[in-house]
């Protein structure tokens, strides 16, 4: 376990962060993984994915959200209510669902109530519901119309080289991240799902260089290991809305199982997730950010997302698959049941559960749960999973 | 003038007698199955105390879950109107309102001169109403007026966030195997239904005096959680029980009603 | 879902339900008394709908002939699309061979018609792997078609994606659960700017390509512009409608604006449209002439104005009341156009659409428009307190009709409204609107018993002196 | 010949199960106390005592249940799906599925044609569905659970409830006793809400017939029929023993399959 990754993983104002505002840097907070981190590297800013994690209570969220609204953007506006984002120079929200978008009109309305919770600058980024055509070229606008934004709010010039740097860094940690895909789909696996999706977790917080070369050493350490974590346990692959939830990992890893891979919003996808770096880099990120149609937010696009699952999921040589969902949230709520349906049709099982964001309550019931998963995993014939990766 | 007020809550009934503007005594029971009942006990408790007949008695209002249930009541008002009207007179600078009933909670807003101006009710989630806690004493073997003062005696901070109160009950039942202590449990019910209360108060945008009236007021553990909760110092109702609130109002409004 | 529904055909049950309710309209007092006491659950919608005479005549008749349609596409070789109550259908009309079918439509109805309203289909949703926390609009009928009791639907084109993610999931769901092609309209937040517009006449253009690609057929201009053409009148009637509501006391019926917006959403663009129309700005002039309200009886004591929408259970319980408390209902976020000719939103350029007929092109941008303004994709897509948006909409629609007071009324489905209508009520309330929100679901009543519903509203109305 | 024994402390109650090779020799079930390893101890004790065996005649001991990983003297820890799987398919060899309605919540599991564990859901949306549903409705009417069955059958108008929320049907509950309908109208209304919520889970997995039914709710015949009329299938109630203890007897068995795979 690397310190750096778990700290990154399970703290909101890390030290990395502390320090890049120690050298007087600006950090931007962004919702969706549909927005291209790529420019604010180049313009010297530092991206933060924001979180709602160790958000106990909702008594300032409740005040502005419903109750019928998924707890994920409650928990970011309560933390931002209780001074925890204080550290952020700007904002960009983003219409990742119903319920993300409008965190825009709440954390204003907070930030008229309660002066000093809302961040200097806030940005709406509308990014489309398919990934071609007139939409690619719409988001290709978008894209611009915040790079001007940025420039103005920041006073600084996004120039295409400095965009171009920060397109192959960031490839250069997306190729990272494929290495550690590579790695967990080995026969032995080297690494237990907390480690690894600490480290990816850690990815969206973290500077570039900083990240990347312990990202590097981390790869390195696992090509020495020789122990295998999954020897005599079920490997799974966990599934659907945001997680940022460790609790929830470790849960999985404290019963005979161990967490191979898993497809949260973040992290890599496929060997070919990376940024064009020849031609121009805008229409570039554009084509990037909408290809695959990895969320269920791209409406209508669940065969591209089925297969990719499916192909992952094959070839991280996993047992069965937990498929997860924060409640009231309709997009993977909905589309977890097609998974299910589908997976079992190619001899996966499958375990839906749906949660809250944020502090795991019910552990017993939820380990149970989980215990019997892998019990239903274990008295039925491995041959027919195992013959399925072969083909 | 002699007037009444009868609130028919959903696990107490209240009755208060007043004469002119001084409350000449007040009753508290619980509740029985059928609302008529209970109405009828407090109401001649009340009355008994006080050595009068119900004829003596020139207005009777109801309020409460079962004010349509009265059979002695004259007319009846919503438990809002006659929360604020209760904890306006007793308080005059009050400008919101909380109470905590079994079925619901509300939090009221008032103008200068005692009027509503807003009000609202708990979302539809019974976690944040007096039920939650009804359960909950159940579930820990405590005396409900007990929960308050056990809660205040704790050490560790434990949360407790299902929405759901029969799950948040199992939730309980799992600190309890895992043989936390109670008063620490105790206290995480009180911070986890006060923060819901208090979200719904601060829609409202809280205008000081807060006060909090109602049964649960009685409860230290909410009360004190519920104050952290706002952000601001929340008073409690100046020499009487803030049970009876309701019923006083009611009461009140029937003194408006007859000058 | 039970055994004993599987027996029964949706769609069939409403063409059945209207063909011989539209008879009705020529019944005598004492028949249609009779034949009540056989209808219980029918009865709560029927009844105040035959009160209004004529306009009933013609809603029932295009009912009848909208779910016989439905009933009849597969022998007609009839293409089904499935689509939004928010989706003008006027450009499935133009097609010879496409039959809409509306879910929000099929999901009141029940919710209006029947005992258990459609909790059973609700569940039904559930139980093959949908959410069971997403919009009730759609999981009523849905449940109905994804479990083969309606007709079977051939592609599903819609227009939510950006406005209601909820409702849009629900169509590609049923989309990919029925492994039938999909296509929806994608809207930004901004509805003004010419980058926008620019967007939405693509991406109309590429439904088109869609829907002349998986049903083969082209369309037909002349009908096209027919249909538009007679569009244009009906918004027209609709514009007058609203003119006349302004008056004190206001001359229409509450129960009219769910039959217009019930109606707009099946038949906009047809000609029976036009008629009910017709007939309702009939009567309502003559209302007005004569200076009373369109409440059934009794003086008008209250101007109410549904910050979003109206409660479907019960037949139209909540509107009854209305009637019998003596408020009068000055429509919904629902029940208007958008047009340029529209009272409030004359003036405000790239709010409104135009129907401009002179070429196909121009027709395919008009409809573009058109969609992009529907009551909901125009109102509740941007920030609500962004210009022209959820709250300037309902503060100048409560302004212009001289609302006492805003009612908020939806499904906890909806996580659009549930995530800001607190910020609204709020915002109302500082300009002098007096706001209720009801927590029950517009369609299911197993969220909140009507009874609750309608104690918190006599409690609102007192507490609030609004009555 | 082998003993072996099932323990099953679940939140409400605790079961226990000793069996002599696939007999069984004795059982008992007692209320959960605050401390699973006391109510542990406190049950099995009690069966010991019954059959007259002492602790260490028990050659392999399995644990299940919600406090199972508090249990002193178990051998092994199995999941209260997969024993009540287990138990089922023993007490009714052609159970295909399995609705497993306990205090706390209800399981519908689903297994193959050779009894292996194919498929379960649980109720973690809301606890209307559960045991715990009919325990307060049956506090609010001030009757016993077991009554509500017994009086559901007389009434031919079960009432409908507004709320499916465990807390907000209570305030259902008095309402229509305010409003004075008869008691056996409320309690076939109770269990049809139960049942109603039940068979949505059940449905979410393809039924396979045979379907039995275990745990505590399984005793009570008022939602055992509700269910039968949603679901249109006769549901195969246990005879042989109280299905409170199946999850304690497929534990037992487990033991057995232990024990014997150890020899081996």
């Amino acid at each position: 376990m690397k310190k750096v990754f778990t700290e990154a993983a399970t703290r909101l104002n890390i030290p990395a962060i502390q320090k890049w505002k120690e050298a007087g840097g600006k950090v931007v907070g962004y919702t969706c993984s549909f927005t291209p981190v790529e420019l604010f590297y180049a313009a010297g800013i530092l991206p933060v994915r924001l979180r709602g994690i160790d958000a106990t209570s909702m008594e300032i969220a409740d005040a502005y959200y419903g109750p019928f609204v998924c707890s994920f953007p409650k928990a970011l506006l309560q933390l931002a209510g209780s001074g925890r984002y204080a550290f952020l120079d700007g904002v960009v929200i983003s219409n990742g669902c119903d319920t993300m978008r409008r965190l825009d009109d709440c954390w204003r309305k907070m930030g008229q109530d309660m002066p000093g919770t809302a961040p200097p600058w806030f940005y709406y980024v509308d990014v489309p519901h398919k990934p071609d055509g007139h939409a690619r070229d719409w988001y290709v606008n978008q894209i611009k119309k915040m790079m001007a934004a940025v420039e103005k709010q920041f006073h600084v010039t996004l120039t295409e080289e400095a965009l171009g740097r920060a397109v192959r860094k960031q490839n250069n940690v997306r190729r990272l991240l494929w290495e550690l895909e590579k790695l967990r789909q080995a026969d032995d696996l080297k690494v237990t799902g907390a480690e690894a999706y600490a480290a990816i977790v850690a990815g969206t917080v973290m500077p570039r260089d900083d990240y990347a070369a312990h990202l590097a050493d981390l790869i390195d350490d696992i090509r020495t290991r020789k122990a295998d974590v999954a020897a005599d346990r079920k490997r799974l692959f966990l599934s659907g809305s945001v997680c940022d939830d460790f609790d929830l990992i470790s849960l999985i890893e404290e019963s005979d199982a161990v967490v191979a891979g898993e497809n949260v919003c973040f992290g890599v996808r496929t060997a070919e997730d990376y940024v064009e770096e020849t031609g121009d880099p805008v229409a570039a990120l554009a084509a990037r950010y909408l290809s695959g149609s990895v969320c269920p937010r791209m409406l209508g696009w669940y065969r591209e997302r089925a297969s990719m699952h499916m192909q992952r999921i094959k070839h991280l040589k996993a047992d069965g698959v937990i498929l997860q969902n924060i409640r009231f949230c309709d997009l993977h709520g909905s589309e977890n049941g097609l998974f299910e349906r589908d997976l079992e049709k190619n001899g996966l099982p499958a375990l839906r559960i749906e949660r809250e964001y944020g502090p795991l309550v019910d552990r017993g019931r939820l380990k149970m749960r989980v215990d019997a998963f892998i019990e239903q995993l274990t008295s039925q014939k491995k041959s027919t999973l195992r013959g399925n990766h072969a083909t | 003038m002699l007037t009444a007020g009868c609130d028919v809550g959903s696990r107490t009934a209240k009755a208060v007698i007043l004469k002119n503007d001084t409350i000449l005594t007040d009753a508290v029971i619980s509740a029985r199955l059928d609302p008529i009942e209970s109405a009828e006990n407090v109401m001649d408790m009340a009355l008994e105390q006080a050595g009068l007949a119900l004829e003596d008695i020139q207005k009777i209002i109801g309020t409460g879950y079962g004010q349509q249930q009265i059979p002695f009541a004259h007319t009846c008002e919503s438990e809002i109107v006659c929360h604020a009207r209760g904890a306006f007179w007793n308080m005059p600078t009050a400008r919101t309102i909380v109470d905590i009933g079994g079925q619901d909670s509300k939090a009221i807003k008032l103008d200068a001169d005692g009027r509503v101006i807003r009000y609202s009710y708990n979302d539809k989630c019974a976690a944040g109403t007096g039920r939650f806690l009804e359960i909950m004493a159940d579930a820990l073997q405590v005396d409900l007026d007990e929960m308050g003062a056990c809660g205040q005696t704790y050490q560790e901070e434990i949360s407790i966030s299902n929405q759901c109160v029969i799950f948040a009950e199992t939730e309980v039942v799992s600190l309890i195997n895992e043989e936390k202590d109670v008063a620490d449990i105790l206290n995480a019910l009180h911070c986890s239904l006060s923060n819901r209360v208090a979200s719904q108060v601060r829609s409202l945008l809280i205008e000081e005096d807060v006060v909090m009236t109602g049964g649960v007021a009685k409860n230290v553990g909410v009360f004190d959680a519920l104050a952290q909760g706002l952000g601001v110092e929340l008073k409690p109702l100046e020499g009487i029980d803030p049970q009876i609130n309701g019923a006083l109002g009611a009461a009140l409004i029937a003194a408006d009603g007859t000058n | 879902m039970r055994p004993e529904l599987k027996e029964y055909n949706l769609d069939w049950l409403f063409a059945a339900t209207f063909n011989v309710s539209r008879n009705l309209c020529n019944a005598t007092p004492g028949e249609l008394k009779a034949m009540f006491d056989y209808i219980p659950y029918v009865r709560p919608l029927l009844e105040p709908l035959l009160a209004t005479g004529k306009p009933a005549m013609t809603f029932l008749d295009f009912f009848g002939d909208y779910y016989t349609d439905i009933v009849h596409a597969r022998e007609n070789n009839k293409k089904v699309v499935m689509t939004t109550f928010c989706f003008d259908p006027s450009v499935f009309h133009a097609i010879e061979n496409l039959v809409p079918v509306t879910l929000e439509i099929g999901t009141a109805l029940t919710s209006m018609l029947w005992k258990r309203g459609s909790s059973d289909f609700m569940d039904y949703c559930t139980e093959i792997g949908f959410s069971e926390t997403g919009c009730s609009s759609q999981r009523g009928a849905m449940g109905a078609y994804l479990a083969g009791l309606g007709a079977k639907i051939d592609l599903v084109a819609l227009n939510m994606g950006g406005v209601c993610d909820t409702n849009a999931n629900a169509y590609s769901f049923a989309a990919q659960y029925l492994d039938i092609p999909y296509y929806g309209l994608d809207y930004p937040a901004n509805l003004t700017s010419a980058e926008v517009q620019d967007y939405h006449h693509k991406d109309y253009r590429a439904l088109i390509q869609f829907i002349q690609d998986n049903t083969g057929c082209r369309f037909d201009i002349d009908r096209l512009r027919e249909v538009l053409e007679e569009k244009k009148k009906q918004d027209d009637l609709m514009n007058e409608l609203e003119e006349m509501q302004r008056l004190v006391p206001n001359p229409v019926p509450g129960i009219y604006h769910v039959m217009i917006y019930a109606g707009r959403y099946i038949f906009s663009g047809k000609k029976k449209y036009t008629q009910m129309l017709r007939e309702m700005v009939a009567i309502v002039r003559e209302t007005a002439e004569q200076g009373r309200s369109g409440l059934k009886h009794g003086p008008e004591r209250n101007r109410s104005f549904l910050a979003y929408i109206d409660n479907y259970s019960l037949g139209i319980a909540m509107i009854e009341w209305f009637e019998k408390k003596g408020i009068s209902h000055v429509g919904s976020i629902l029940s208007r156009t958008f047009a340029e000719t529209a009272p409030y939103t004359t003036g405000v350029p790239g709010t409104s659409y135009r129907i401009d007929t002179t070429s196909l092109d121009t027709m395919i941008d008009s409809m573009a428009d058109i969609n992009a303004r529907m009551p909901m994709t125009r109102t509740i897509r941007g920030p609500y307190d962004a210009p022209n948006m959820w709250l300037e909409d309902t503060i100048s629609l409560a302004r212009m009709y001289q609302a006492d007071c805003c009612i908020y009324c939806g499904t906890p489905g909806c996580r659009n409204t549930w995530s800001n209508v607190k910020l609204l009520a709020r915002d109302l309330e500082s300009v002098g609107f007096p706001t209720h929100i009801v927590h029950a679901d517009s369609f299911d009543t197993r969220v909140e018993a009507w009874e609750t519903t309608q104690m918190r509203l006599e409690e609102f109305y007192k507490i609030r002196g609004l009555l | 010949m082998t003993i072996t024994a099932g323990c099953d402390v679940g939140s409400l109650t605790s079961k226990a199960v000793v069996m002599k090779n696939r007999r069984i020799l004795g059982a008992a079930i007692i209320r959960s106390g605050p401390k699973p390893a006391e109510s542990a101890a406190q049950v099995m004790a009690g069966v010991l005592e019954q059959t007259g065996l002492s602790q260490k005649e028990v050659a392999c001991c399995v644990g299940t249940g919600y406090g199972r990983e508090k249990i002193a003297f178990v051998d092994q820890v199995v999941s209260e799906i997969s024993c009540h799987a287990k138990g089922a398919r023993w007490l009714v060899p052609s159970a295909r599925t399995i609705f497993d309605i306990g205090g706390q919540d209800c399981k519908v599991i689903k297994l193959d044609p050779h009894g292996n564990l194919e498929k379960f859901v649980t109720n973690d949306k809301c606890a209307s569905g559960t045991g715990r549903f009919l325990d307060v409705m049956a506090k609010v009417m001030n009757m016993k659970v077991s009554d509500l069955g017994k009086l559901a059958a007389k009434s031919d108008a079960p009432v409908t409830f507004a709320s499916v929320c465990t807390v907000f049907a209570q305030a259902d509950v008095i309402k229509h006793i305010n409003a004075r309908r008869p008691v056996a109208d409320i309690c076939a209304g109770i269990n049809t809400a139960m049942a109603n919520r039940v068979s949505m889970l059940a449905n979410t997995i393809k039924l396979e017939k045979d379907i039995c039914i275990t745990g505590g709710v399984a005793k009570n015949d008022g939602v055992v029929k509700a269910l039968n009329k949603i679901l249109g299938c006769r549901i195969k109630q246990i005879k042989r023993v109280d299905p409170q203890l199946t999850g304690a007897v497929g534990a037992a068995l487990f033991a057995l399959e232990k024990n014997n795979g150890d020899k081996k």
